[in-house]
């Protein structure tokens, strides 16, 4: 229990050095830390599969951020917007906060799962029934490969969009001069 | 308590994507909003002293296809870690769209700053 | 037919995948191809009319598996997509000859296609999110398509608020799998009736309904609207304001408020209000504006605030216990807006990029005696204008009526009040637009302009047809019955939704 | 990019190989060990990010040209909707695992296992590997680091 803490902790300050840092890279190589501190929680968490996309994502995804970062001659904006939408919006976030805080009493204690309960939850078949009908051991796989295999074409057609997306963002140029011919 | 915490995680994401003036900043509030919400999932799941929903070859009799009944009651839920794959790679795609759109926008004013990125009126 | 609803997912998809093997040379083919599948699209929506069903993907009973759901919304919905983005889809042909890389912009718009019809077939939550990314992350590309300084701008805008919108859907997901212990809409909905609401299920909605409403841009949430639609090119403004901001905001509002959680008197209030200052803040901003396609893009505001005034009196009238058929009458105005909407709202920005083609401008100030030189356009614009500010016998004056009657009939007078009241000034704005931009003097600089062509013209003829055409949809009784009641049937039904489809499996 | 020293070169040399076995083990027994398609294309992808940074990107795109990388991302994608096609043509439903109950399909637990699950996984790692490689390579030219300089040429006038 208690290592669940340290790690929960430990993530919310590299996010608040994150956020409150002046220096941009620090901000990016604190996400860093923010991911792997997450990575090795999943894996205490009893998610192997998770821990692993996330660590290698996560190299991926930091890679994305310093090539935005690096080689500008990086500004130090740090600072906020004008004070009083900044004082609104802690306003405002700190009451979803006090809202929020309230409503996890309703949720099962942290370490019993809902499904355990459930009458009618899809996650105990899953474990009982998912080897024989998918053939697969990893349940997370049979999961997101069969039984919710719908999704995984969604996700995979995310990626497709974002990346397409970049690439038309990225072009060289946009527009046709408009002396060309139109056809 | 966790719970509460990660909620806490997740409003620090969304301050940061609201307050900050610098793009990449706000980019680096919205991830930190994504873990927080993925973070939550898995722990929804979590199963105290439990084990991962992966069966090796000693917990199955191959013959029947019965499963030990140990596994059964420990297995985490997998349900949860398979939404939290799939929006994993949900906020690399929305990353490496709006690291592009920065790095483009970066290109034409010169600047990370919102407050001097302002064409649009309202 | 039920057989076949995949495909709506699948034929969007497989051509979006293929469409960038295209390279430079096979544009025309591609662009063929895209248009293939747009109209392939509406010939399968048209026969989905009084159908209903449920089918399991993988042959897995729910809630082991993904249930794609069929019913009097979708079908609507289904249908509104597949006319207005055929009609964007022919547009396109010619208009975004001006633009680079084009079979990748036809990509992008099929997959947003994609994503639409995902997310208004799909009877998972979470699910329903994974298509509204797909759908929303193709839109931000396409906002910044023209990657100059104001669309890369407001893309950027539009995308941090819809991230925020999207990182609240997944926690309310998050928050209802973990009470409830299910993500199929119709088990949840069987949780919630069984259990009853509770703080965390409340406090779920409530993200819901905020992100949702960031997607619709509703209005405390409206801030990126007018910057991201009038970026786009204009094929796009007419999908993003005709049925992105429906599909992914009014109607999966709708799905998890009426069938999922329930109607309560707070959140009948919640959707008048949102639905009134929406109505009056988008109009009143709308009146001031001198750029042609931001005029637009509040108005759209406004009239999306319409749409939820009407689906919010019926979720108040049903809450209360009052009559239901006039509950039933305000849902049908909604709805029969939100079609209207996406029909003439499409066609006003496809004309406002036929003016902007032409002209290279859309300062209202800048333009003028169009009159004469693009008579089609002209045309077009007058129906489309007239439609959204209701005058007789366009269909949006159909709606409104619609919306007034059922307003003054469950006693809420301030309502129809300011439902008339709004309508005026929408007209005055409209007025506005064709007194600037068709009529008065033509500019020296305008006076070699020429009208649009080919297939530019028969999209925005086959849309103002259907502005003319579309009051039938109410007033022949066997359209009506075939297909905006069953809608309307939806929402009133409410939670019955989930014993319908755990029954149908 | 020029590339970096004669020494992270030759390591990287011997490392990529390393990685690429490992990304490939990965995609291939998702249905056995934690891991999938999706943790494999990363591995991938990030093999040649490592070549690009060390040898430079032209070395990573004379390996794998960007048009190449982007007909890979479809093919991928389209292969992985074509698993679920098939299901539907051959067992009547979008998604059908159809290869699953096959009588000489192999046991549970074995390398060919499960059905269609380890080809969806090496379809989805063939997408994902190919389109991450796509953005990072489009994300590190260098055409957009000085904004001083116009980029694109005409528009800037």
């Amino acid at each position: 229990m208690a290592i669940f803490y340290i790690l929960m902790v430990f993530v919310i300050i590299a996010a608040i050095v994150a956020v409150e840092t002046k220096n941009l890279l620090s901000a990016v190589i604190c996400v860093g830390a923010i991911g792997f501190g997450g990575s090795l929680m999943f894996l205490f968490l009893r998610a192997p599969d998770i821990a692993i996309t996330q660590v290698v994502v996560e190299v991926l995804g930091l890679i994305i951020l310093i090539r935005a970062t690096i080689a500008r001659d990086l500004t130090f904006i740090s600072g906020d917007r004008e004070f009083f939408g900044v004082v609104v919006s802690l306003v405002i976030i700190f009451v979803i906060f006090l809202a929020g805080v309230k409503v996890f009493e309703t949720l099962p204690d942290f370490g019993t799962p809902i499904f355990a309960e459930a009458p009618d939850a899809a996650s105990q078949t899953y474990i009982s029934e998912g080897l024989q009908n998918t053939g697969a051991a990893n349940i997370v796989t049979s999961v997101i490969l069969d039984f919710r295999a719908y999704d995984t074409l969604g996700e995979a057609t995310v990626l497709f969009t974002a990346i397409i997306g970049a690439t038309v963002i990225l072009r060289r140029k946009s527009r046709k001069s408009i002396e060309e011919p139109d056809e | 308590m966790l719970y509460s915490l990660c909620f806490l995680f997740f409003m620090i994401g969304l301050y940061c994507a609201v307050v900050k003036k610098n793009m990449v900043k706000i980019v680096i509030g919205i991830m930190i909003m994504e873990y927080a919400v993925n973070l939550f999932l898995i722990m929804l799941g979590y199963r105290l002293g439990g084990a991962a929903p992966i069966i090796d070859r000693s917990q199955v009799d191959l013959e029947t296809g019965q499963i030990a009944a140990s596994f059964l009651s420990s297995c985490v839920d997998p349900l949860p870690q398979a939404l939290v794959l799939t929006s994993i790679v949900i906020s690399l795609g929305s990353l490496a769209l709006m690291i592009s759109i920065c790095v483009r926008t970066y290109g034409k004013y010169g600047t990370f700053d919102i407050t001097e990125i302002r064409r649009l009126k309202g | 037919m039920i057989g076949l609803l995949p495909a709506f997912v699948a034929i969007p998809l497989v051509t979006a995948f293929v469409l960038p093997l295209f390279g430079k040379k096979g544009k025309g083919a591609a662009t063929v191809l895209a248009n293939v599948a747009t109209i392939s699209l509406v010939a399968l929506a048209v026969p989905c009319i009084g159908h209903r069903g449920v089918y399991l993907l993988g042959k897995w009973s729910i809630p082991l598996g993904i249930n794609l759901v069929l019913d009097g919304l979708s079908c609507l919905l289904l249908l509104a997509i597949s006319v207005v983005s055929a009609a964007a889809m022919l547009f396109s042909a010619r208009y975004m000859e001006r633009y680079t890389a084009k079979s990748r912009y036809l990509s992008l718009l099929m997959l947003m296609i994609a994503g639409m019809n995902g997310v208004v077939l799909s009877g998972d939550i979470f699910n329903l999110f994974v298509f509204l990314e797909i759908a929303s992350l193709a839109s931000y590309a396409l906002v910044g398509f023209g990657c100059e300084h104001e669309e890369l701008e407001a893309s950027f805008k539009y995308m941090v608020l819809g991230s925020i919108a999207s990182a609240f859907i997944l926690f309310a997901v998050a928050l209802v799998y973990g009470n409830t212990g299910s993500l199929n809409m119709a088990y949840i909905s069987k949780a919630i009736q069984s259990s009853g609401m509770n703080n965390g299920l409340a406090f779920a909605l409530s993200l819901f309904i905020a992100g949702f409403g960031l997607k619709a841009a509703l209005v405390p949430f409206h801030a990126w609207l007018p910057d991201a639609h009038p970026s786009a090119p204009a094929p796009i403004s007419a999908m993003l304001s005709g049925v992105l901001i429906k599909a992914l905001g009014v109607y999966a509002l709708c799905r998890t408020v009426f069938n999922v959680f329930g109607v309560s008197v707070a959140v009948g209030w919640v959707f008048i209000a949102l639905g009134v200052l929406s109505m009056v803040i988008g109009v009143f901003l709308a009146v001031g504006q001198w750029d042609l396609k931001r005029l637009l893009a509040y108005h759209s505001i406004s009239q999306m605030g319409y749409v939820v005034l009407g689906v919010g009196m019926g979720a108040l009238i049903l809450a209360r216990g009052g009559e239901a058929k006039w509950a039933a009458l305000a849902i049908l105005g909604g709805l029969f807006h939100l079609v209207n909407h996406a029909v003439f709202k499409s066609l006003l920005f496809l004309t406002s990029g036929s003016v902007e083609m032409a002209t290279g401008t859309r300062q209202l100030k800048e333009l003028g005696g169009l009159a004469t030189v693009m008579p089609i356009t002209r045309a077009t614009c007058a129906i489309a204008s007239a439609s959204i500010a209701g005058v007789p016998p366009f269909n949006g004056f159909w709606s409104k009526l619609v919306l007034v009657i059922a307003a003054v009939g469950a006693g809420f007078y301030g309502l129809a009040a300011v439902t008339l009241l709004v309508s005026l000034v929408t007209l005055i704005s409209f007025l506005k637009i064709q007194r600037y931009v068709f009529l008065g003097e033509l500019p020296q600089n305008l006076q070699h302009t020429q009208e649009s062509k080919g297939p530019m013209l028969v999209a925005m003829g086959f849309l103002a047809c259907l502005c003319v055409l579309m009051g039938l949809l109410l007033l022949v009784p066997a359209l009506r019955q075939s297909i905006l009641e069953p809608a309307v049937d939806v929402l009133t039904e409410g939670v019955k939704y989930s014993a319908a489809v755990i029954k149908e499996t | 990019m020029k590339g970096m020293t004669i020494i992270v070169k030759t390591i990287s040399g011997w490392v990529k190989v390393l990685i690429i076995m490992f990304g490939i083990y990965i995609t291939l027994t998702g249905h056995l060990s934690p891991g999938g398609g999706f943790a494999g294309g990363v591995i991938l992808a990030s093999a040649y990010v490592l070549l690009m940074l060390a040898f430079g990107k032209e070395y990573a795109e004379e390996n794998l040209p960007i048009p190449l990388a982007s007909k890979l991302e479809s093919v991928g994608a389209l292969l992985f909707a074509l698993v679920a096609i098939m299901g539907a043509i051959s067992s009547g439903s979008f998604f059908v695992n159809f290869l699953q109950h096959k009588e000489a399909h192999g046991q549970a637990l074995d390398l060919i296992s499960a059905g269609t699950i380890p080809y969806s996984n090496l379809f989805i790692g063939i997408k994902v590997g190919a389109s991450l490689f796509l953005v990072i390579l489009i994300l590190s030219s260098s055409q957009y680091y000085s904004p001083n300089r116009p980029i694109d040429g005409k528009e800037f006038k």
